[in-house]
């Protein structure tokens, strides 16, 4: 009898998340056309001065993305609680440390991707300096999966309970806020033309850091809210 | 009963819309290529350049007939929502949501040309008036309706629930029509008007009038075409169905 | 005619403007062809296994 | 409780002072039984009296408040969770947007592949040739419940603990599931199970484990 | 035999609404802290500049109660739909509109009233000026219960779907955009000294009109999608 | 069907014609059948032939895509539901966050109070006498049913339909929900209630109504 190897575990696991995608593949583009919405509402709120919009367009952009990101996280386990399936993912023979990272791998790939993408679009809408265009997405490059990996940890946390999207928020927002001043902080040099290299190299340093870390908290906190 | 009525109940029945669309379809496609191939010829050949905008303003006809469609595909794809909800009559369900992915694209044709035509007019290629924001909001009420519809397994509910949507999302439409009357905006005021004279030359309106007919004929082959593809999803189980894949197949 | 296509110094803005139309509008002519097949495959996909079905069960 | 089964094989599953508390209350009291290859046991005991509590616990989802399960004489922990077992509980741990097939095949690479058998063949013999490729969301209550029962078939755990195996079944479905517990116990696997009565495993003589009502303990 | 009267069905039903509050107490506070977040991540993102920050601030707080509000709608009628709460409540012999009408009012009480109050305190944190303060409170108290009502009838054509956060917002945005026109332009008057008084009769009137309409709308749509 | 009821008292329920398409297949075909009131008739089905949905249907949750239903001679309408139904389906409609008297006590603001009954006396003869004011959640998968069955006591409606009545239930409450259905028909009431066979309705001889599954159809 054999038990498979990790490999294909990994393989299996991340062929069927893509596959779910596939099924509603409406719903992948919704993160980005959320963080476009959020954009769009701000020229409503603050009036459409080009001057005063391209003033916060960097800081406006890497908030929307932050929120946009966080929604999509709560559909990170929640399915697969609701439905067993993550009994079953706890039960299996293979390091569920490595698993969690596929599954993350694949929610970064499938919600923050596009997002990136429709950064430089985002940013044009607001008026966005050209000189920081550049900043801002070597920024969100780094911190995306950063805000991936530890939102993860934070919905593992919560994935017993119901309704629990508020909670979510309020766990994980606390632990974005270093990431986002270390983004604003590079976007901030850059328009105003100074060096950009040191918050970023924090900002690559904590993603090493996460991408080691954080699915083995990961899994101990799955472990935890499922007993 | 009335030969009108007769008719439109004829209509009605799936395989005989089908067969008619499939008839119609290569003489409206004709018909919109000529038209745009006219209009096209007249607005960029034969009309005089604006004595403000130069050439920049032979733009005027993708982006106005664009702009126009947007709102009258809108309007088609409400009524017949209205009626796919009052009488569940199945084939004003497949006409809205047909409708659908042609109305989202001419809006995005009429968003992304008016921008290509803001930046050496107005410097900028999007600012945020009432009219262009309107516009957009009316793609954000396609893109609902469409991710409505795609989001619920039964075709049927499908297709009632994005209609309502549909409904709800009209008022948007006077706001986008009326919003250079009501808010002083960058955007341009009415230049051709229905009733009463227009304020532009009769060298650059003919085209112009020719594009919106075209575009019309345009939309129609694409509804139909549509609209003939969902009527044979919907109704795979039926006969006349397979019949028709059991002959495409024999003959590809 | 190179006259005509600088159109006066916008002719990326107007040909830009040409190519948004027709593309747009040829993804939108070619979508329903594009189902269409699938869905005929389907559909076939769907009679073989109700022949094999009837076959069986005869 | 006396054991029919031979003692010189290594029990698969042993549970020794087996007990568990929720809020300090006790869901069920010390237990102390044991599996052997080949054998089917069956948990009796009326609504509430800690079925649903006991498998999760056998299976490592929970960890006991007292006593220990060993799985082939190893202690389980929550940290260590055996992969000799696979779990059918209420919730059945499918995916309702996918076919069964892409559920099967997504078991598999997950849980391993016993020899000998394809994921068309076990949707086959659990009756569901034909919808190998519908989504499982359109499928009736009893449909899905033999989805799970496939998988099953598929996956090499030697112990299975299955809760309420019969409920929502339809009577050929019932004896499915009993044909499918006989063939895993002839190939010296081990099986758990719940159930209200009726359409419990009948071939053989099974064992029973009487659980009571905590209402009755207290009394 | 007596069906009860359908004041009695109203009263049994917020006293329910009310009781499943109480038992999660701790949720109903989540989106004021969710909104005090988003605020609190702005002077991160742009800069802690007094002038800066008080020229946005009564905009971020519509968008920032806007997004809170929209991201509790999605509870409206979840867990309702679940555990088949729903389906009991649409087979009731009172009319629907009514019973919703009660579940929307309760709702709003409950989420938006404690945004309403934390508001002057979120206008604090961004130096919103003093003489916009009365105009932002005014607006909101006008335009939360419209928001509530608009996205009750989305929230109602979402129901039967899993996952529907983020087609929910798609859908809800281009509804509330005119909400928050109207409502910045209001304060946008306040802060230039001009009168406020239009924009905010179009929103009374905008709300008188939704107060009808809605729960209608609402009923309309739980059937469609139930069905 | 022949029905051996009494035909001068005017039926509660009638189908003409009834039939259901989903995606424009039949998921049941056209039915005919009126029930009367002291009536039980048990709906019997293989997996996926349909019950569940017909209970929707009758209920009005579901709108009929041929034929019609009438409730005593009046037609249900999507816009015009009978209040004289009691559905319990799949899903228990419950509030796992209330406790059993919350939850009833909402169920009779709801659908109105049979004179006669108290919540307390309704969750006394469902034998949960001392779980009055404990969270649902912390019941089991039979406590929780025997809740949803307390309401059918308390709420005056004469039609009940039943999805499953008998599911997770231990074989006392099997009992008790034949208790209800005896004393319900009695009383003048009306049941439907799908079962896999086993534990139907025993008492008098109940009435049988058998769908067939849609593949049969086909073939
Ligand atoms: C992204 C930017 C733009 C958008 C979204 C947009 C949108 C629209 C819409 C929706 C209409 C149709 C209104 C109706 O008939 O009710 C329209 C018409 C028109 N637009 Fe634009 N527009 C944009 C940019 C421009 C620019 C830059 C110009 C020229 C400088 C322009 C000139 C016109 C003209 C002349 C009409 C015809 C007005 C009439 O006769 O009614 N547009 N536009
Ligand atoms: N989450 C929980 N919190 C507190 N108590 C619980 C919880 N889940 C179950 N219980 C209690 O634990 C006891 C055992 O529950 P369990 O679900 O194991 O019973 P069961 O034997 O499976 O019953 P059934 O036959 O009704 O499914 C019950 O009395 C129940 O009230
Ligand atoms: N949401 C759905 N979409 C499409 N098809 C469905 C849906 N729900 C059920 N079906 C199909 O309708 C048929 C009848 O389903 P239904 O749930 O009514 O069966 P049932 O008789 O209650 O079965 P069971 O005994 O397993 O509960 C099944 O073949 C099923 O595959
Ligand atoms: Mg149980
Ligand atoms: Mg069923």
């Amino acid at each position: 009898m054999s038990h498979g190897t990790a490999l294909g575990a990994c393989r299996a696991l991340i062929v069927r998340d893509l596959a779910l995608l596939w099924r509603r593949r409406g719903d992948a583009l919704n993160p980005a056309l959320f963080a476009v919405m959020v954009i769009m509402l701000f020229p409503f709120a603050l009036g459409p001065e080009p001057q005063m919009l391209g003033r916060i367009a960097a800081g406006t952009v890497l908030v929307a993305l932050l929120l946009a990101g966080l929604l999509s996280l709560d559909a990170l386990f929640r399915s697969d609680l609701e439905d067993g399936s993550l009994e079953q993912l706890v039960l299996s023979p293979h390091p569920l440390p490595l698993l969690l990272a596929c599954k993350i791998a694949v929610h970064w790939l499938t919600t923050a991707l596009p997002l990136l993408l429709a950064a430089p679009l985002l940013g044009e809408l607001l008026f966005l300096p050209p000189q920081v265009l550049g900043t801002l997405m070597a920024a969100l490059a780094l911190s995306t999966p950063l805000l991936s990996l530890i939102g993860a940890v934070c919905v593992a946390l919560t994935v017993g309970m119901r309704r629990s999207g508020m909670l979510l928020a309020l766990l994980v927002l606390p632990l974005y806020v270093p990431v986002l001043i270390f983004a604003a902080g590079a976007c901030d040099a850059a328009q105003q033309g100074l060096p950009v290299a040191a918050p970023l190299l924090w900002l690559g340093a904590a993603l090493v850091l996460a991408l080691v870390l954080a699915p083995l908290a990961c899994a101990a906190a799955l472990r935890i809210s499922l007993s | 009963m009335n030969p009108l009525v007769l008719w439109f109940h004829k209509l009605g029945s799936p395989p005989y819309f089908y067969r008619l669309a499939g008839r119609l379809l290569p003489w409206l496609w004709g018909l919109a290529a000529i038209g745009i191939a006219a209009g096209l010829y007249g607005g960029l050949v034969l009309a005089p350049p604006d004595y403000q905008q130069s050439d920049a303003f032979r733009i005027i006809y993708i982006h106005v007939p664009s702009a126009w469609m947007s709102l009258f595909i809108y309007f088609f794809m409400a009524v017949n929502g209205f009626i796919a909800l009052v009488w569940r009559i199945k084939l004003s369900e497949i006409l809205a949501m047909a409708a659908a992915p042609v109305g989202a694209a001419f809006t995005f044709i009429c968003l992304a040309t008016g921008s290509l035509w803001g930046k050496p007019m107005w410097g900028t290629w999007w600012t945020w008036d009432a009219r262009l924001t309107s516009e957009l909001v009316l793609l954000f009420l396609y893109l609902g309706v469409i991710g409505l519809y795609h989001a619920i397994e039964d075709r049927r509910q499908a297709a009632r629930a994005a209609a309502f949507l549909a409904l709800i999302g009209i008022v948007n439409l006077p706001i986008v029509h009326f919003s250079v009357k009501w808010w002083n905006t960058l955007h341009q005021g009415s230049t051709v008007k229905l009733f009463g004279p227009s304020l532009i030359d009769s060298r650059m309106l003919w085209p112009l009038l020719i594009m919106a007919v075209a575009t019309k004929f345009a939309f129609a082959a694409s509804l139909l075409s549509r609209a003939r593809v969902d009527l044979l999803e919907l109704e795979s189980g039926k006969d006349w169905a397979r019949q028709i894949a059991l002959a495409e197949e024999t003959s590809a | 005619m190179s006259e005509f296509f600088a159109m006066g110094g916008y002719g990326a803005y107007v040909w830009g403007s040409l190519a948004v139309f027709f593309v747009v509008l040829g993804i939108d002519a070619a979508a329903p062809l594009v189902k269409r097949r699938r869905v005929l495959r389907e559909l076939r996909g769907r009679l073989k296994r109700a022949q094999k079905r009837n076959e069986e069960s005869a | 409780m006396n054991s029919p089964a031979p003692l010189e094989a290594p029990a698969l599953l042993q549970a020794r002072g087996l007990a568990y508390l929720r809020n300090d209350e006790p869901i069920f009291g010390p237990l102390d039984f044991a599996l052997y290859p080949g054998e089917v046991v069956l948990i009796e005991g009326d609504n509430g009296s800690g079925k649903t509590t006991l498998l999760k616990v056998l299976s490592g989802l929970l960890a006991p408040s007292a006593g220990s399960v060993l799985l082939n004489g190893e202690p389980l922990t929550l940290a260590r969770l055996s992969h000799q077992v696979a779990l059918l509980g209420h919730l059945l741990g499918i995916k309702a947007e996918l076919s069964p097939l892409q559920n099967l095949r997504f078991a598999i690479g997950l849980g391993g592949l016993r020899p000998g058998i394809t994921p068309h063949h076990a949707l086959k013999s659990v009756g569901l040739d034909g919808y190998e490729d519908v989504p499982l969301r359109q499928l009736s209550a009893g449909q899905k419940k033999r989805v799970a029962l496939a998988r099953l078939l598929l996956v090499p755990a030697a112990l299975w603990l299955l809760d309420e195996p019969y409920a929502n079944l339809d009577r050929e479905g019932m004896a499915l599931v009993n044909r499918l517990l006989e063939v895993h116990a002839l190939r010296g696997g081990a099986a758990l199970i719940t159930s209200h009565g009726a359409y419990a495993y009948t071939s053989g003589t099974p064992r029973r484990l009487q659980l009571h009502a905590p209402a009755e303990k207290a009394a």
